[in-house]
This record gives C-alpha cells, structure tokens and sequence, in this order.
C-alpha cells in the first residue's frame, strides 16, 4: 500500500529518499573523516583538528564504554540487573558527542546514553542502579551537568529546549566567553523524532533560537520497527522543515562525529541557534536484554554492520600508524578488566533502597498527609519485626 | 482445548474478534511481526496482514488520534499502549476527542474504539512500566472501562469490549499474563461485560478488587478462613460503569467492605466505591469501607515494589481493621 | 534574544526566512492566478481549468459567505450567539479548496470553516447552533462528507490522517476511478502547526503515504501571536522535512488556490500520498468577537490587506470583462439579503436544548447509572413543576 | 487600597510575585500583549520584558516541557494553560514528567512550577472550555493542587503557590474572575496555602466545596439559615494535600456532610472526601456524606449549562436528603 518514492509532480522539489534500515550506506550526504578501514578522509566543511593523542583517548573511551554495556549485559543475566539497554555499536556516536562538550554544557540523555555519561564523568555504577532496580538514577545531574536518564520517549527534548532557554536568560550565549557561553544537547532516537513532544522542541528551539544541539542517533530500530515506519526521507532534514540545519555524520566514524558534534555546539554558544545532528549508525544488539531481534530482523544486516565497527576502524588506524603498540593495548585491556570486576563487585553490593525512604522523596515539603502514611506503615512493618521476635 | 495462559486468550481472543469481523483493525508500537512487547499480538500481523496488524509510528497521540479516523471510516481499531505510563501522550484524544465524539455528534459519530493498556506493577521493570492510571478514565464521561484478571475473561472480555459500539478503556494485568493456565470453553456463553462477578462467596466481610488485585484477595481470603473469618471476593471487572447491584446486596448482607487496587488510594477506584457503599448500605454498615492500596507517592524502584505495593499481608491488616470496628 | 537569520555555516542549505505576519508579500514561491488587481496571470506549474461561469459561481459562494460571517458577527452582537469565529478574509482560501472536493473526499474543519461547510452543503444555520449553545455541531458528518467542528487545535489532523487509511484499505486509492477513488482533507491554522498532534499526523500520513491533504489557512495571527512564534521559515516548507511536497498558494486569490487543491486532491486520490498546501492570506476581523486586536496588531496591516481583499479582485475581473453586469449584482445581493433574514429568523427561532436528552448522548449503549442519573434528575425536575403548579 | 476583582488580584499577586524574585517567569499562549484571554497577565510583558513573560507557541506539551527545563536551570515557572481543557495535551508532562522529576531525583532536581489554569463552567463557552480536571491531578502523586475561591486568596495564594518548592496545579475559578470586588490589605499575614477554611460556621451539617462552587455553597447556607438550619461551609482551598483537620472536626460535630464541585461525581473530589471522611467520622456520621457534582456526562452545551450545574437548589436538595436520614 505505501508509495515509497516521493513524487515531485508540481510540488516542490524531489525529496531524497531514505535509505532504510537494511541499509548501512549512509548516502552521499554521510559526513566521514574515519572509513571502516581505518583511512582518514577529508571533508570540505568539517575537519578533525585534534591530535592523535586525542584519538587514542577517544579509542580507550570506546572500549571501555563497550566494557561497561558488555558487563551490564551479563549481569543482566546473572540476574543482578532487571534489565539493560545495550549501546554496542553506538560508541563512537557517543564518545565523539561527549568528547565535544564542554563543563558548563549541559546533557539531556534518553535511556541508553552509557558513553556519553562516561564522558561526563558519571560513576559508570551509577548508571546500573536503574537497571538494576534500586534508584530511578542516583547521580546528581548538576554534578556533571548530566541530566538524569529519561524513559518516555522524547519527553527530555522539551526540558533540554527549556534549559537552553533558561542559559540564553542567564546571558550566557554569544558573550565570546568561552568559559561561560553554553550549549544544550538532546539525545534522543530515530523512534522518538515521530512524538509530538520532539517536534515541540524543535518548534520551540526554533522560535527562540535556544541553543540546543537535537543529536538523533540513528540506529535503525525502534525496538521492531525499522527507520521507514518513522521517516522515508533522511532523519537530518527533518529540521530543514523548522527552519534551522540538520546534517548526518557518520555514527560510526568518532572524529568525524566529534568534529560535527563540535561545530554544532558552539553554533548554539554562539547565539546562532538549534542543529540536529543525525548519527547514522546500527544498534547492534538488542533493544534492551529483554529484547529478541530475530524476530524482526535479518542476520546479515548485522553483519554488513559489523564491517562498520565504530571501534575496529580506529584501532586499525592506530596501529597501522604505529601510534599504539602491543604493551598500550594490553594496558587498555588491563584497565577495562579492573573496570568489569568493579563493576560486578559494586553491582552485587548495591544495597536495596528502604522502602520508607521512598515517602521522603516525593516532594521538598512533605505533606502532612505523606509523613503519616510513612509513619503508620513503619509502624506496620515493625509490627511483623516484633511477630518475629 | 488446551489450558491457557492470560497473554495467549488474549491473542485468542483478538484473533476470534479479527475473524469474525473484517473492519476489526489492531494498531501500536511493534504489535507486527514482534507481535509486541508481550507478545499479545503474535502471529496477527502474519495472518491478517498489515493493514489489519498496523506498526504505527512511535507516537501515542497518533496512534489514538489516527484510531478515531479510522473508526469514523467504518473501522473498529484496537490500539496496544505498550505499557501503563505511556498512555499519556495519548491522554488528550482519549479523554477529548475518544470520549466526547458521540456526545458531540449526539450519535451520529459512534467510536467503537478498544483501547488495550498492560497495567500494573509487579514485574520489577522501570519508571512508567508500573502505572494503574484507571482512575483517570473511569472518571471521564464517554469511556467505559474494563480490567480483567484471568485468562478466561480475558479470552470473553476482549472480544466482546471490540463487538461493544463504545470506546472501552481494556486494561490487563501485565503481571498475570504468564501467570497462571486456565481452560477455556468456547462454546460457553461469557457472562455480559459490564456485570461484576462474586468469586468467592462469604458472610464476614466483602472484599472488592480487580485486575491484577483479584488473585492476592482470593489469596488472603483463603488465609483468612484459616481463621474462622468468612469473606467474600468480588471482582469487579468492570470500572466504569461499575455494576453496584453485587457490591450492594452483598456488603448489605457481610455489613464490611475493604477494596484493594495497585493505584494510589487517594482518589483511586476505592474513594468512590467507598462513597457509594456508604450512600446505598448506610445502615447496614458496621465499619466504614476501608481501601488497601499504593500510596500516594510515584510508584518506586522494583527492589521496593513488593513492600510498595498491597499484598496478603495489608489486605488481611485491612481486614482485621474492619472486622476491629 | 531572537537570532532571526538562519545561519547557513557548514550546515546544509541557506533556508528562506519567514516574512512575518507583517508583511502582506507572500514571497517569490507564492502562486498567484489572478492579481489583486483583478488580472489574470500565468503560473508554470498550476493554471484555471474551468470557465468564467464557474468563477462567477466562486464569486457568489465568496459573497454569500462573506454575508454567512456578518450576520453572525451581527447575531452575536445582539447576544444571539455567545461567539463567533469569523472567517472574514479567507474566503477565497475556504472557497477555493471547497471547490475543488468531490463528492466522495472527506472534510476535518478547524471551527472557522464557514466557506468550506458552503461548499459542501451544510445548511448555514447549523453552523450558528455550536456558536448560540445549543449544540456541537448538529450536521451529520457522513451526509456531506464533512465533520464536526473541532475547537482542540490540531486534533483532528490526525483524525484526517486516520480516515484517509481507512480510505486506502477500503481500496479507494489509485484505481483510477473517479467516482471511486477519494481524498481526505484537514484544515488547520498557522497556529496549530505547532502542535504535536499536527507534526505526529504529518508523520503518519507519510509513512503510510496516506491519501490526505494538509491544508493550512496561514491567517498570519493565532490569536494574538503573529506566525514567527510558530516558525520562522516560511510554513509550507515544513512539509519538506517530512518527506512529502509543499506549497504556498496565496489564500486570497481563488482560482490558484483552486487550482493547487485540486491537484493536491488528486494526487493523494491517485495514490501518491499527502501534501501541505500553505494557503497565504489575512485574518481581517478578530479571533472571535471576544478578542480585541488592537492590544496586538496594527490597523496598518489590516490597511495593507483590504487591498488584497479576495472577493473584491475577483468583482474587479467579473466586471473588466464584462462577465457581470448591474443586475446580476443585484440580484446576489437580493440573494445575500435573504439569506442573512433566514439566518436572522432561524437562530431566534432555535429551540433551547433539552437538559434530559444530555444523558442520551453520551453512549450509543446508555449506561443503567446514566440511566439512573437522567430519571432522578427528571423527577428532581419535575418537583419544581409541581411546586410551581 | 481599592477593591479588586478575582482577575485583578491574580495580576496583581503575579506581578509582585516577579517583583519579589527576578527568577519567575510567565509563559503561556497570548500572555504576553494581548495579556492572556482573561487579561490575568495584563501589562506583566510590558513591565517585564519578553524573556520573563513568554509568548508561547501554541502547543501545551512544550509549554510544560520547557518550563521543567527552565526550572532545572533555577527559574521558577508560572505556566498559563488557556482554558482547563487544553491541559490535556500537556498531560504527559505534568503527570510523567514534573510530578515525578524530584522523586526521581530523590530531591536532587527540584520541580518549582505554579500551573495555572482557568476552570470550570457557567460563562456561555464552546466545548473544552468548561472543565474541571482536578480530580486528575490530585490523583497524581508529586503534585500539589489548590484552588481559590476569592479574590484576597487569589492574591495570597498565587503568590505562596510560586514561592513554593514543588510544583502546584493551581486552579482559578474563570466564572468568578470579574464577578465580585473585595478589598486586600496587602499588609496582612495570608492564611497557609495548603489549608481550609471554615468560611461559615453553622451545627447542622457540613458543606464542603472549593473554587467557583464555594460562593453557590455561602448562598445555600444562608437561604437554609431562613428554614432554621444551621450549616457550616468550609472552602477546602487545597485539593491535594487535603487539609483533614478543619473538615474531620466540623463532621464530628455537625455529624452530616455534603460536597459539592462542577466535576463530576463519579470520582471526583467528593468521592475521596466522603471515604476519608466516613473512615474517620463513622461513628459521628448520622448520614452518608452526600455527593452534588457534575453529571457522568460530557460538558453539555452552553444553553444548559445551567441546570446541568450544580446550583443552590441541587445543594438544598442533598442538604435536604442529608437531614432526611
Ligand atoms: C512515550 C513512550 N512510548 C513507548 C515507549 C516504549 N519504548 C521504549 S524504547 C522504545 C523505542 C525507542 O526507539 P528509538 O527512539 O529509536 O531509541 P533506541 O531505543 O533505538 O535508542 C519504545 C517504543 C516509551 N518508553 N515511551
Ligand atoms: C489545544 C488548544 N490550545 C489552545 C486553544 C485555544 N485557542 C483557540 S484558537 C487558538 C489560536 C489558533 O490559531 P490558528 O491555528 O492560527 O487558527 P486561527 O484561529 O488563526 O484560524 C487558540 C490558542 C485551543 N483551542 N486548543
Ligand atoms: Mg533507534
Ligand atoms: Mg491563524
């Protein structure tokens, strides 16, 4: 039933189409400065302007990102976790943003955003409370300028567009200050662009100019559903129709979603508004451990993808340029073990939360009301304390 | 046939209403070929295709909003909402547009629209995974809302809330959808959808609950009898309208009625339960209706859902309350 | 605090900039068909495919409806309604569109489409019963292919949407047939495109290339704000976004806007999916009779307007050429006349609703407690008849 | 200083409140020039600049949504909600998002955000725009929910509403916006605002309402005075919490309650107050506590508005059937 080329006819121009979720080209539009196999391209409007140090640091970034989603993922099942949202595959995505923010910006994550809170210096144990069923996120989001982790789908767009609205307030947007000048970014998924909610933002970023950065990671799927049930024109032009840029950079690639993500953000310091930054790239595990995505889709498309490894490509450049030798990587491996252990051993101890506790955290002036529901069911409770006795 | 579980009559059922009726359309996130979320709608879009079996966009005000147009076309949609506390985005053409287009019209606009919400904690899942918003919808003029709380009612209640020319509010306990097996008769006649059912018959006490409720008041009613104390169990299956007749006649003859929900108590199905007990059995009353329920804070972290949330212990800690007075 | 240029940077295309409710230019990708000046222009992609008998048939739609407005405008003022929406100024963009439907499309109408109820037959005094309180619309929906009146901005663009897949799996889509293959329309404002309902309609409407025409009257005001709240980009341009085509046709000139509905009818008719029509025009009176512009606009705008007038453009080239001559006038106005006493007579003549009868709408199976509600209420009713008696 | 009407005193209560913390801001559709339909930010853009009072798009899920954002970074946000049935598109928000960020946080991001909204009927409007939504919000765990009833409370409570620290759905009865005049002494120490108060007193019965009903409920009372009944009104103020101590001491002592809202009965505010109420007043209770509300229907058209609300006669009615039992 569904016509999946868009006539132009007399309307307008001929839209691009989308590519879809099978496909792991990322068209002509894909800005690249890292292949798959690990060359470094340049690109007429954006460049990588950091050095190989730097590289090497995103590279450790990444794996340890990866380690951290790979031991969530297994004590998800040993039990110790409810559930996990896995980011494999989506590292470089994350890591290239992160890494192109600055301390006063501020970070406004969905449920998945494990690298960027690295990033942001978030206790990766942090991040497992969630999932694991003991806090709904216990770090302080004005600690790290990191929001706390957001379920329902596309709600935090709105709060990171109003946050920015509150730094324009603040004065602290086109000063030239770099110290003070700063940015806002949304994360969010190709799922979410299709809620009301996310193209409020937009509208309202729009309206006031705020400045937020819309970082859509692309990874194909909303759960089941592939990128054509969202959109059949590429999810960056999206924002051409509110009137502010859009482009799509290579998810896969870390310094061309640096540099992108880089040039995004100080747009917003500067005072020249919102962009949405479409990463392209694939989820290559499940939607969360719960998930089963051989019932939707096909094998090979992951394979096609695993070509595309946000990590491999750079070690490939890294080691071919002789930039890291064996004893590095060995180190590198040394730290993302020690990592997995404290992270097993810091899951396993996380205490379970009191349930009275739960009373004092609804409001920041208790109800009277509140404080005699804690008190008489403390009172139930120690009741079968004393049965026991 | 084989004994089932609540999650496959479910599937059972929405395939019969899906036979039996062409313009029977279901609609929601990944309720294709995943067959969502629990797998409610598995195999539908394989069997009915996917202009039957719709993947909509992830946009709950679109999914219900497009489910209306459809019903003016002649359609009878089945939205999924994938969980409790996603049912919010869609919250403005529920209670705007699904409730009040047949008032609007003065009829000539019907919305035979069947809106299925998994509701209910207990499964040890994240933020808004755990809501029971039934509440807010039994208090809109227009919908009419139903929970069931076991695989044959399920199967019944299903089928009959899509033949039903009214948009129905369908909610499911998620936590039983796996739960427990039951056979089921297809050649039996179902009793009507909007009628309560005593589920277990008493002197004492009437205990009055629904969903995913029904099990652990059976359960602390079985406990209670343990102790000499006779209590009956209704469960009300139907939210809005409530079918008062069982209720009455049965806390006129026990003269006590406690009513256990998973939602916050402060305004939840209890308060006007309570209120209309009080109304209509006065004087038969021996002890005011008391309400087991969550409390009046957002439902927590799953490591503290089992305290959290009403179990055996505080519906017989209600119990004993009423019996006390 | 507004940045209004959209900076190009490295970001994609430099986009067009929004006039403003200001500015009564509608910009170079305006189609215009005939002038405010009266004349007859050419346009590459759309032309007028009918006769100077069918304008002079537009022109009376355009009087008559102009004449609906002011006696209810007139009715309110001397309490008969409680409101008024009036429509004054887009009578041609309401016209226009209205003439282009066939039979078998499908109207949603925002609560200020007097012009396009004209067309579609609904007897003008039903309009009056939602605006008086007697009812909500008392027309039946499915005896002109023409729904309700909806007041929740942009809620029925997804009804539309939904409809027109219903249209499509009833196989009335691209058969070629044209008694058979049918097109949807929603009307919305400027002001509702922000609304996430309208933006998660768009997105519906392409993914499944559903058979809907998205027809925004662009009356520059919502309410008391002017369209660069909304975007700050010219508003067709949103549908490009979106994946499917746009346009501007000015709403003041009805054979254009005509014409470019009626092709964006057929091409949703045909198969090839949604388009938004950005229909350029002026709301020359208030909101409604409750709203006082002049805390917000200026009388200069409004000057600059009536010199697009729709009707008077047209009057200009029915009498330039000698397609109308005095008592032809006369008698449209002797037309109009009758038409404002029968809506003068049958308002007062409207009869009161039954508070009873309430209780009878709300389900197609009243409930045995409404039931209830409704006869105690009814004895509680008649006790004050007995009394009096 | 000079009377001032409900509308007035709002406005005057929003600018001091601006004037008192430079972190408040006013965002809403049309609050800016043209001052809001009601005129209640009338003058407030003028004198405060565009970036504290905001003209918003027109879309409510974002006008909520960015004011979360706004409070985050430390503003203290005052949103207008035009007409209590255009809530609902910012439904999601209030209920997922800023009822639930302080628990969420567990204290750590503070939701300081007044939410006003124009409620109820009785002034001649179209669809949606006569709705009391409450009930919803005061089931929500997280929010606070209050209503004035007067001008001087409008005053005070608009004012304590945004200097408080969690987020408040604070309801202004639009019927009564230009009704009555009333002299506020600016010097005065305001009432709290999460509680009741006793605004008649009487022996013989209870009567319990909040916002536009509260002045329906002074003139039953005082035309009952005429037949010798002795009624005590009381103006709740605050929904949610619910202030139990003035309403439980006047139960105990009248022994009879009524309650009456424009909501509907069915779940609305007089459900919880007769639960809580006969749980704990039972033994004081010389009738159920009787229920005078909306009916289970939608809004009805403007024309009947006024035999479809509850007025004096309908509250004598359930005085009456109350003093019957
Ligand atoms: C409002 C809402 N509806 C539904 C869900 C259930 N849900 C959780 S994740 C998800 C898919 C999100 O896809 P996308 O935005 O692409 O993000 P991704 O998971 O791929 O990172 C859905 C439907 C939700 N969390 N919120
Ligand atoms: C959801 C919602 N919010 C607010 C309103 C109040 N309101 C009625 S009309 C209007 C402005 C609409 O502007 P626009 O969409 O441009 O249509 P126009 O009135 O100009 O034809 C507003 C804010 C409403 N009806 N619905
Ligand atoms: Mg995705
Ligand atoms: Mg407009």
């Amino acid at each position: 039933m569904q016509n999946k080329d868009v006539i132009a006819s007399d309307f307008g121009p001929q839209l691009m189409q989308g590519r879809g979720a099978g496909a792991t080209d990322g068209g002509p539009e894909l800005i690249q400065l890292l292949t798959p196999e690990g060359e470094r391209v340049e690109h007429p409007a954006f460049s990588f302007d950091l050095d190989d140090e730097a590289i090497k640091g995103f590279y450790r970034d990444m794996v340890l990102t990866r380690r951290i989603d790979v031991e969530a993922t297994a004590l998800q099942r040993h039990g110790e976790l409810g559930i996990w949202a896995q980011l494999l595959g989506q590292e470089a995505a994350q890591i290239g943003s992160g890494r192109a923010l600055l301390p006063q910006d501020f970070v406004f994550p969905t449920y998945r955003e494990h690298g960027v809170a690295w990033c942001r210096g978030v206790d990766p144990l942090k991040l497992l409370g969630l999932f694991r069923g003991v806090d709904q996120g216990s770090w302080d989001p004005h600690e790290n300028n990191f929001g706390l982790y957001t379920i329902v789908i596309g709600a935090q767009t709105l709060h990171a567009t109003g946050y920015a609205m509150g730094v324009q307030r603040d004065g602290h947007v086109g000063t030239g200050d770099p110290e003070r000048d700063a940015a806002v970014v949304a994360y969010f998924g190709d799922g979410a662009s299709s809620q009301g909610d996310v193209n409020e933002a937009f509208i309202f970023a729009a309206s006031y100019n705020a400045p937020v950065v819309f970082f859509c990671q692309n990874n194909q799927w909303a759960i089941s559903e592939p990128i054509e049930r969202q959109s059949r024109i590429p999810l960056y032009q999206r924002a051409l129709g509110f009137g502010f840029p859009g482009v799509r950079v290579d998810g896969n690639d870390v310094l061309a979603t640096y540099a992108v993500t880089k040039a995004a953000l100080q747009r917003a310091r500067d005072g020249q508004g919102p962009t949405f930054v479409e990463a392209y790239t694939y989820r290559m595990g499940a939607h969360t451990t719960t998930d089963d995505p051989t019932r939707y889709r096909l094998s090979d498309d992951l394979e096609r993808w695993k070509l595309r490894d946000p990590i491999q490509r750079v070690k490939v450049y890294l080691q071919r340029n002789g930039l890291v030798d064996k004893s590095w990587l060995e180190e590198l491996d040394a730290e993302a073990e020690k990592l997995g252990e404290r992270l097993r051993e810091g899951c396993r101890g996380m205490p379970d939360p009191e349930v009275l506790d739960i009373f004092g955290h609804v409001f920041a002036e208790q109800t009277e009301e509140l404080a005699r529901q804690q008190a008489e069911f403390g009172d139930y409770l120690s009741s079968f304390e004393e049965a026991r006795a | 046939m084989s004994k089932m579980t609540l999650a496959k009559a479910l599937n059972a059922g929405l395939r019969k209403a899906m036979e039996d009726d062409p313009k029977v359309l279901v609609t929601g996130e990944d309720v294709g070929k995943l067959g969502g979320v629990f797998r409610i709608t598995d195999g539908l879009q394989k069997d009915f295709g996917e202009d039957r079996v719709i993947d909509s966009p992830l946009a709950e005000s679109g999914i219900i909003g497009t489910a209306v147009g459809l019903a003016m076309r002649g359609y009878r949609p089945v939205c999924e909402i994938q969980f409790d506390g996603f049912v919010y985005p869609g919250y403005d053409q529920i209670v705007s547009q699904v409730a009040k287009i047949h008032f609007r019209s003065q009829g000539k606009v019907p919305m035979p629209m069947v809106i299925r919400i998994p509701f209910g904690g207990g499964i040890g899942a994240v933020e808004h995974h755990s809501e029971s918003p039934e509440a807010q919808f039994a208090h809109t003029p227009g919908l009419k809302v139903v929970a069931c709380s076991n695989p044959v009612d399920g199967y019944w209640m299903i089928q009959q809330a899509i033949a039903h020319d009214d948009p129905v509010i369908f909610l499911e306990p998620k936590r039983q959808y796996h739960a427990d097996k039951a056979e089921i008769d297809q050649s039996a006649t179902p009793d009507p959808l909007f009628a309560s059912r005593v589920v277990r018959s008493g002197d004492d006490l009437t205990l009055l609950s629904y969903g995913p409720m029904v099990k652990v008041c059976l359960a602390s009613a079985e406990a209670a009898s343990t102790e000499g104390r006779s209590i009956e169990v209704i469960d009300l299956r139907t939210l809005s309208p409530l079918d008062m007749g069982p209720v009455v006649e049965s806390v006129r003859r026990t003269g006590r009625a406690v009513v256990a929900h998973e939602a916050h108590v402060n305004l939840g199905m209890g308060s006007e339960l309570a209120a209309r007990i009080t109304e209509e059995c006065f004087y038969s009353l021996q002890a005011p209706v008391l309400r087991v329920g969550g409390f009046d804070t957002p439902y927590p972290p799953a490591r503290v859902e089992e305290e959290w949330l009403p179990d055996l212990d505080r519906v017989l800690d209600a119990v004993d309350r009423s019996l006390g007075f």
